[in-house]
């Protein structure tokens, strides 16, 4: 067996695994292993592709270049650092009573086919399959979103459901005329959904249509990334699931939409002379920063707030792949590594944040710092982070992409800046009351995974300092792939 | 620097000493007459002085060392203001020790002190003198440095020395901005030397006084070094008064007879600037308190725009 | 071994900065370890970085790459003597800050020492990679790691609710600065993408531009210096942060803020314009201007300090336009004139000011209150700490001897000198800015004799100040460092132009050196000693002279008897502390003079009151004329946008679809 | 010209066409019962469609979506459907945001947006299929409106699974069917997808006594 197959067999393995023993005591522990051993066949896998270069699997279904063995990693390790802190979370949230151990079945054995769903989507040759991984996403993380049963949990998946089954099926349509297109040059052969097949004709393909195809394509995955003003769904599945759902959808369930979304730039950028697709992503991406950014000050509830921190960074990573080029896609995709690492990091602290305190309402949470110091020093600096302050990596990458847009595109500079602007004050003007100030919340029953924020944030800040050589190389030749 | 001129440095110094309650007798007297009055000797001041000298220290209980260095300080910057205006002769040694703007400083480093010294005991006429005292500082320093900018300005110098050299020296010529300067300076020494439209030193009303108010407390030796360093203070202004309006007379250079000269033109320079100083004071009625800024506005004014005529009128002179 | 380079020694100091920081996280709750080991360490490195730069001082620059930051835009750090003056600057003032938090922090106080320590030399080591580093990239994670460093230092006793609110609008304000830093770097890369300083410099940038990128500085560098209208957090943040943090980010941060407006204008850009220096130095005079006037106005003693501050950063922006004005027009001995006055001014700035902030850490440590109108005959309780602040005082007043005169002088002297511009119009501006300094220079007396006489001086106001101690020996240490430095630099202004000078000639390509050396080492005097001196040993030693002879003489013709008795006050009975002037009293008349600058709440008796109080609220017009507007208006733009999310599926469905339908009908290949 | 036109392009045309009458139907079908119906009839016509496809093209793979697409959108899914009304007991009247006429100009004006933006691809396309991409996009977005209109959980669902075979159309008729894998996989979704839905109806019914989607409007900014 090689690393890939065992990457993507583990989780979907361990989820039906799951569903028939998730009711043991040792189950969590199954979820982490399983998670532990995915984490490792891709870190394996990454090693091998770093090594070896692109290669196919199952003939040519599978593809495993540069660029998506990066996300697989990271959704890996994301994955990982989740399961190991869903642990306690859930065990809590068990003694609170909100959860029945039939429904933690159901989390863990979702949580792994979750996670089987967005690794198939990473590594699919084939754009059709790569849209039924998506949709599959969709499905496991509608009933991860309600998972509480609540009215409230149940409203926030039924309309995640149906905006994200909408824009899917748009997805979809652009899919079909992505088909129609690549036909007339590929044939009947079977091999014209199949990308690396694609990107070897991208020029020949017919503009008209492919341009046709970016907008649905465009419009149907960019719901799932939340772009403005598709982005309805993605505070209230955000807000109302458990926090490791949260941290997932925000770590790595956007970004994989966003990687679909590369993907099919690669093609139209081929296909249509000027840039049609970037001007495009360019727009949505300014859009949605700015739109997000204006939502924030007025959120109440900590999760909701993040979620729509999540929509600003999205815009801003799409505004960067938008602008295109080296740089900025290097910066794009060291964007999207930072973003899922701290906002994960920061999902993880608002969590027990919001168990401790035992609400989700930012204005009862108060002095996080005085119950335990650990996880609001973790808020603060996670915070901090994903405001782009530096020594954190996100400031890095920022850096990179306001750089790269004052060049290239001045006049978005000011947009740009001013949403970044409007984020912090909201956001920092939130957080810091609730680390900071008294308190009289008490401990939990259980101590809190708090490992996995320090590590998330641990690389973050490392990389703010210190992009080490191999993760630079690697993203410049992820980069110079997407053009 | 020679050994003469050292001795010229100290024997200006003395003068100043000297001369400076003497000034003050003397403006008490040309006050008294024109106010029909009895006039006081006119050696008075060195009799009060003498008898303050004599006289035990009486210290309020809450006074702390700084309430007890204050006068000691306030006198020797006086003493050093003396030192580098010329009085007799540019050539002082001391005189580059401090320019003009380091001469606002002395004073204004006295006014510091002096009104810390009030606030010390803690009693409430003392910090409303401290106060008023630095509000009138704070409107007559700026004024009194423009009066000197304006002046440096015509001379390219800043040093004392310096511009009454250009001024005395050059060829007469009629410098409009210098109107406006002494008018300026003229309303600051007012001010600065407790004098009438402002304060007045010969009363001890409590709801007008500024300067008086400031030394209630002192007694003994420190109440005389305090009236000696006020006489000083007076000596001083009227001195670059006439150094820096009527610098004629005062000699260049430390030649015996230039020197020996300019003691009696000083003399009868300072007889006529108290007297005219009396005059001023007697037809003229002490203001409210809160009319003292717009006093000293003026002269603030009047300075700035000395300052600009010399700008626009007289550059290319 | 090839020798250490200067600047090799100061990357170690910074490390070393980093590992005493670590080093307190290692034991966090052990007092002892870490104020009386870590901090005076601290120091150490302080004074070696001092004593590095001295040694530097006059050389050419020192380049370093470190292996660390972005792919193609490693650290790039550079020393030259700019950075090095500011290095001094730091190093020094560090020094005895760093001893007097030694004494300072106290068990139970806030937060865990271990953090306090971490926190604060990480302020100093950013602060030095700021002056050292050579790339954008560099510089901005050193800034903004300044700025978070310090705000977690503001926020030490962040139980309390307006101490969060000053660490949020100073975080938030600092971050706006640094974006427009961002944003003028980007400028002045001019599209080349090489963000080292080494790129920017090659640059030539059109007039447009140039200006551009210097009016994004002075606004980014602004925000963090406290010019006008950016300076609103500075009241709020000097106040809440424990002191020794109030005196090192008044006394070193802002002037991080000046070396990076003297680094972009006159490094960076080039030739400057000359209409930048007057905007500058309006900026600069309307901010000494407000700064002194509500200095004098308020009640809590660090509050004054720090609008003091304002007032200091405002001439040093003014100095820094006459510097522009003069470069502009290749005045290039007039331009070093003014310039070396700003470099004095910064150096003087912080000594004295970190002395000040220091003495209220001692007041507030002995009295607990920082509040003017409860303080006040400490002078007798607290004499060391008294009698320093008097240097403190003065100095800050700009009065001779001390070393606030000294940069005051130099700055009026090239004012005096402006005349000979060619242009009629500044030719007559000039001057007037000139009288507008001499007037901020005279109300800095007003407010430090209203801080000195409230606090220290006149009775005590309440009954537990009886129980005040004085400061213990580190703080004392601390102290007498600062005073030393504040004395030092007024009275051998040469020596110290010497050494500064070096820096001018860097940015100018003139000084001032030569002269000032030709006259011997204590006569200051920048052109000529017939056109202005300044001799600040003579000056003092006259007056000393004058006290000692004139007191033995006293002694020696009279007598020098002495009694103690009740105080006089014109027979006045009544005279218990409240008959004093209060902190409001005291600056009524500033109040009333300049009425229009104030935003006043006042509350009058009448004679129906049962119980009739007055209070007076001074509050900053710009607050309500700027910060309130635009913080309605973001508002306003937020509460239109929130109704995107209005709940309803049928709704969000639509947004989708018209977005479609648009894009299918708009856009095209 | 119509000469021109082969027979089994003709029947496509027809086929297609009727889905747009289908799809017009379901929009102004006021009753939850014959809306489902009408789904049911769309899903054969559909089938039906695919099959001529297949036979003119015979590609073998096609004959598969043919069946699949009778099996589950002809006779699954309407079955599931019908069950779910009848055990909800959902009021038969079907309540609409706007109304009829003004739903029917906005369907109208819909078609022509599609057939326009389909127009150059359809000048590309081989005669066979000429024409079936406009009328699948107009299709989807007429089941797009009808999802935005209706006010219950049914015919919102109704609705996104008319979106799919408008999808479906396109799939088969203009492109001659996409690869069998990625067929399957999306009926697979859409299977599970529905399965979703029907547990999910209950627990809505449960939580909110009705499966008016208004009482689902609970999360907004305020």
């Amino acid at each position: 067996m090689d690393f890939f197959t065992l990457t993507l067999a583990i989780p979907l393995v361990s989820g039906l695994l799951l569903t028939v023993v998730g009711e043991r005591a040792w189950a969590p522990n199954l979820n982490i292993i399983a998670s532990l051993g995915t984490f490792l066949a891709s870190a394996l896998l990454t090693v091998e592709i770093v090594a070896a270069g692109p290669r196919f699997a199952f003939g040519e279904m599978f593809f495993i270049d540069s660029l998506n063995v990066f996300f697989v990693a990271l959704t890996a390790f994301v994955g990982l650092t989740t399961s190991i802190f869903s642990g306690p979370y859930m065990r809590n949230e068990q003694e609170h009573g909100k959860l029945t151990r039939p429904r933690l079945r159901l989390y863990k054995s979702m949580f792994q086919m979750f996670m089987f769903t967005m690794l198939a989507a990473l590594t699919t040759n084939n754009l059709g399959i790569l849209w039924v991984a998506m949709e599959a996403a969709t499905l496991t993380t509608v009933l991860l979103v309600s998972l509480y049963r609540t009215p409230a949990s149940l409203e926030a998946a039924w309309k995640y459901f149906i905006l994200c089954g909408v824009g899917i099926a748009q997805a979809l349509f652009g899919t079909i005329l992505l088909y129609f297109a690549a036909e007339r040059v590929l044939g009947e052969t079977g091999n014209a959904l199949l990308w690396t097949h694609l990107v070897d004709v991208k020029g020949q393909l017919e503009p008209t249509i492919m341009a046709l195809s970016f907008i649905f394509l465009l419009v149907g995955y960019g719901t799932k990334v939340g772009l403005a003003p598709l982005h309805n769904w993605l505070p209230d599945a955000h807000a109302e699931g458990p926090t490791p759902v949260s941290a997932v959808l925000s770590g790595l369930l956007l970004n994989v939409a966003l990687y679909a979304i590369l993907r099919v730039k690669v093609l139209a950028d081929g296909a249509i002379s000027g840039s049609f697709a970037g001007n495009l992503m360019m727009g949505f991406g300014l859009l949605t920063l700015v739109v997000a950014a204006f939502f924030l000050s007025r959120q109440k509830d900590i999760k909701r707030m993040f979620a729509y921190s999540s929509i600003e960074h999205m815009g801003l990573i799409t505004f960067a792949f938008g602008m295109g080029g080296a740089v900025a896609n290097f910066a794009g995709l060291l964007h999207m590594t930072m973003h899922s690492l701290t906002k994960s990091a920061i999902f993880f602290t608002v969590g027990h944040a919001a168990q401790k305190c035992g609400t989700q309402l930012m204005e009862d949470i108060r002095g996080l710092i005085r119950i335990n110091p650990v996880v609001g020093w973790g808020l603060m600096l996670g915070t901090l982070a994903i405001l782009g302050m530096p020594p954190f990596g996100v400031f890095a990458s920022e850096f990179m992409i306001l750089t790269h847009a004052m060049k290239h595109h001045p006049w978005a500079t000011p947009i740009l800046l001013l949403a970044l602007g409007v984020a912090f004050a909201a956001i920092f003007g939130k957080v810091q009351p609730m680390v900071f100030g008294d308190t009289h919340a008490k401990p939990l029953p259980h101590a809190p995974a708090i490992i996995p924020v320090f590590v998330h944030l641990g690389l973050v800040l490392m990389i703010g300092l210190w992009i080490p050589p191999y993760l630079t190389r690697w993203f410049h030749e992820a980069a110079r792939m997407l053009g | 620097m020679s050994f003469s001129g050292l001795l010229w440095q100290l024997f200006a110094i003395v003068l100043a000493l000297a001369l400076a309650p003497l000034l003050t007798g003397w403006v008490n007297q040309c006050r008294a007459w024109m106010q029909n009055r009895s006039a006081p000797p006119l050696l008075q001041p060195y009799y009060m002085l003498h008898k303050l000298f004599l006289k035990d220290v009486v210290l309020a209980h809450g006074a702390s060392h700084l309430f007890r260095f204050a006068p000691f300080v306030v006198f020797g910057c006086m003493v050093l203001a003396c030192a580098i205006i010329p009085t007799l002769s540019t050539d002082l040694p001391l005189a580059p020790a401090a320019d003009t703007i380091a001469l606002v400083g002395v004073f204004g480093l006295a006014r510091i002190f002096i009104s810390l010294a009030a606030m010390d005991i803690g009693t409430s006429f003392g910090s409303l003198g401290g106060r008023r005292e630095m509000l009138v500082g704070f409107l007559a320093e700026p004024a009194l440095l423009m009066v000197i900018f304006t002046t440096a300005m015509i001379s390219q110098s800043t040093s004392v020395a310096t511009i009454v050299e250009t001024l005395a020296h050059r060829d007469f010529i009629i410098y409009p901005s210098m109107a406006f300067a002494g008018i300026a300076f003229t309303f600051v020494s007012f001010a600065e030397n407790a004098r009438v439209p402002v304060d007045n030193p010969a009363t001890h009303l409590e709801l007008t006084m500024i300067h008086e108010a400031m030394i209630l407390e002192y007694s003994g030796r420190h109440l005389a070094l305090i009236e000696w360093a006020a006489g000083l203070k007076l000596y001083a202004y009227s001195c670059l008064g006439l150094a820096l309006f009527f610098p004629w007379g005062i000699a260049e250079g430390d030649s015996m007879f230039g020197l020996l000269l300019a003691i009696p033109v000083l003399v009868a320079k300072l007889a006529i600037g108290g007297a005219l100083l009396a005059g001023i004071e007697s037809v003229n009625a002490k203001v409210r308190i809160f009319r003292a800024p717009e006093f000293l506005g003026t002269a603030f004014l009047f300075a700035v725009l000395g300052l600009l005529v010399r700008l626009l009128l007289e550059t290319r002179v | 071994m090839p020798a250490l380079l200067p600047i090799d020694v100061l990357l170690i100091a910074a490390c070393a900065w980093l590992a005493l920081g670590f080093a307190g996280l290692a034991a966090p709750r052990n007092l002892f370890f870490i104020s009386k080991i870590l901090f005076p360490l601290g120091a150490a490195v302080g004074v070696l970085c001092g004593l590095t730069s001295l040694r530097f001082l006059g050389e050419s620059a020192q380049v370093a790459v470190l292996a660390i930051g972005l792919p193609d835009l490693p650290f790039h750090l550079r020393l030259d003597n700019l950075t090095a003056v500011f290095v001094l600057l730091l190093g020094f003032a560090s020094a005895g800050i760093s001893v007097f938090a030694a004494g300072y922090f106290r068990k139970g106080e806030g937060a865990a020492p271990g953090l306090m320590c971490l926190q604060y030399h990480l302020f100093l080591a950013s602060m030095l990679l700021v002056l050292l580093a050579d790339d954008a990239y560099a510089f901005m994670v050193a800034w903004e790691c300044m700025a978070l460093s310090s705000f977690f230092l503001v926020t030490t006793d962040h139980r309390h609710a307006e101490i969060r609110r000053a660490g949020y609008l100073y975080l938030l304000i600092a971050h706006i600065g640094a974006i427009s830093i961002l944003l003028s770097f980007g400028v002045m890369t001019a599209g080349s993408g090489d963000y080292s300083f080494a790129g920017m410099r090659a640059q030539a940038l059109s007039p447009f531009w140039a200006s551009a990128a210097f009016l994004l500085a002075l606004a980014g560098f602004g925000a963090k210096a406290g010019l006008l209208p950016v300076h609103v957090w500075l009241p709020e943040a000097h106040p809440a942060a424990p002191s020794p943090v109030s005196a090192m980010m008044s006394g070193v941060m802002l002037k991080t803020a000046i070396y990076g407006l003297l680094r972009v204008s006159f490094d960076l850009l080039g030739t400057p314009l000359w209409w930048w220096g007057v905007v500058a130095m309006s900026i600069g005079l309307a901010t000494a201007v407000f700064g002194v006037l509500y200095s004098t106005v308020q009640s809590d003693m660090k509050r004054l300090l720090a609008y003091s501050s304002i007032e200091n950063i405002g001439l040093l922006a003014v100095a820094l336009g006459l510097t522009l004005i003069f470069h502009a027009y290749r005045m290039e001995a007039l331009a070093a004139l003014a310039m070396t006055a700003l470099l004095y001014h910064c150096l003087a700035h912080a000594g004295f000011k970190s002395l000040l902030f220091l003495c209220t850490g001692s007041v507030l440590h002995a009295t607990r209150e920082r509040s003017l109108g409860k303080l006040g005959g400490l002078i007798h309780r607290m004499p060391w700490v008294a009698w320093l602040a008097l240097a403190g005082v003065i100095a800050s007043a700009g009065l001779p001897p001390l070393s606030g005169f000294v940069s005051e002088w130099l700055l009026l002297q090239a004012f005096l000198f402006s005349p000979g511009l060619p242009h009629p119009w500044l030719n007559m501006v000039v001057p007037v800015a000139a009288a507008v300094v001499a007037l901020v220079a005279a109300l800095a007396g007003f407010a430090m004799v209203k801080f000195y006489g409230i606090i220290f001086l006149g009775q005590m106001r309440e009954e537990a100040l009886k129980d005040a101690h004085d400061a213990g020996p580190w703080e004392k240490a601390g102290l007498v460092w600062l005073a030393g430095l504040t004395l030092a630099l007024g009275v051998l202004p040469s020596a110290v132009i010497g050494y500064i000078d070096a820096a001018t000639r860097q940015l100018l390509g003139a000084g001032l050196a030569d002269k000032v050396r030709e006259h011997g080492w204590w006569m200051l005097a920048p052109i000529s000693p017939e056109r202005a001196s300044y001799e600040p040993l003579i000056f003092l030693a006259t007056i000393a002279a004058a006290v000692l002879l004139g007191r033995q003489l006293v002694h020696r013709l009279y007598h020098g008897r002495l009694r103690r008795s009740a105080a006089w006050d014109c027979g006045y009975v009544f005279q218990g502390p409240r008959a004093q002037d209060t902190a409001e009293g005291f600056s009524q008349p500033i109040r009333r003079i300049f009425e229009p600058m104030f935003r006043m709440e006042r509350h009058f008796p009448t004679i129906r009151d049962e119980r009739p109080y007055y209070s007076v609220k001074v509050e900053d017009h710009l607050w309500h004329w700027l910060y309130l507007p635009l913080a309605r208006l973001a508002n306003g733009v937020s509460a239109l946008i929130t109704r995107l999310q209005g709940g309803r599926i049928a709704i969000y469905l639509l947004y989708s679809f018209l977005t479609l339908i648009v894009l299918l009908l708009v856009a095209r290949p | 010209m119509s000469a021109a036109i082969p027979l089994s392009a003709q029947l496509i045309n027809l086929f297609a066409s009727v889905i747009l009458l289908l799809a017009f139907a379901m929009l102004a079908q006021r009753r939850v019962l014959p809306l489902i119906n009408l789904f049911a009839l769309q899903g054969l016509t559909l089938c039906l469609s695919t099959l001529v496809v297949a036979f003119t093209t015979g590609q073998a793979h096609l004959y598969g979506s043919a069946a699949l697409t009778l099996v589950l959108k002809a006779i699954l899914l309407p079955w599931i459907l019908h069950r779910l009304v009848r055990k909800l007991q959902v009021k038969a009247d079907v309540e609409g945001l706007i109304n009829i006429p003004a739903t029917m100009i906005a369907g109208i004006v819909l078609v022509m947006i599609a057939f326009n933006v389909a127009l150059p691809i359809s000048q590309l396309s081989s005669a066979i299929s000429r024409g079936t991409l406009g009328i699948a996009l107009a299709s989807v977005m007429l089941a797009f409106l009808m999802m935005i209109i209706r006010t219950k959980a049914i015919p919102q669902v109704v609705g996104f699974l008319a979106m799919e075979n408008g999808l479906f159309l396109a799939a088969t008729s203009a492109t001659y069917g996409m690869p069998m894998v990625v067929e399957l996989g999306i009926a697979l979704d859409v299977l599970v997808g529905v399965i979703i839905l029907g547990v999910f109806f209950f627990q809505i019914r449960d939580q909110f006594d009705s499966l008016d989607i208004r009482h689902l409007e609970k999360l907004k900014e305020r």
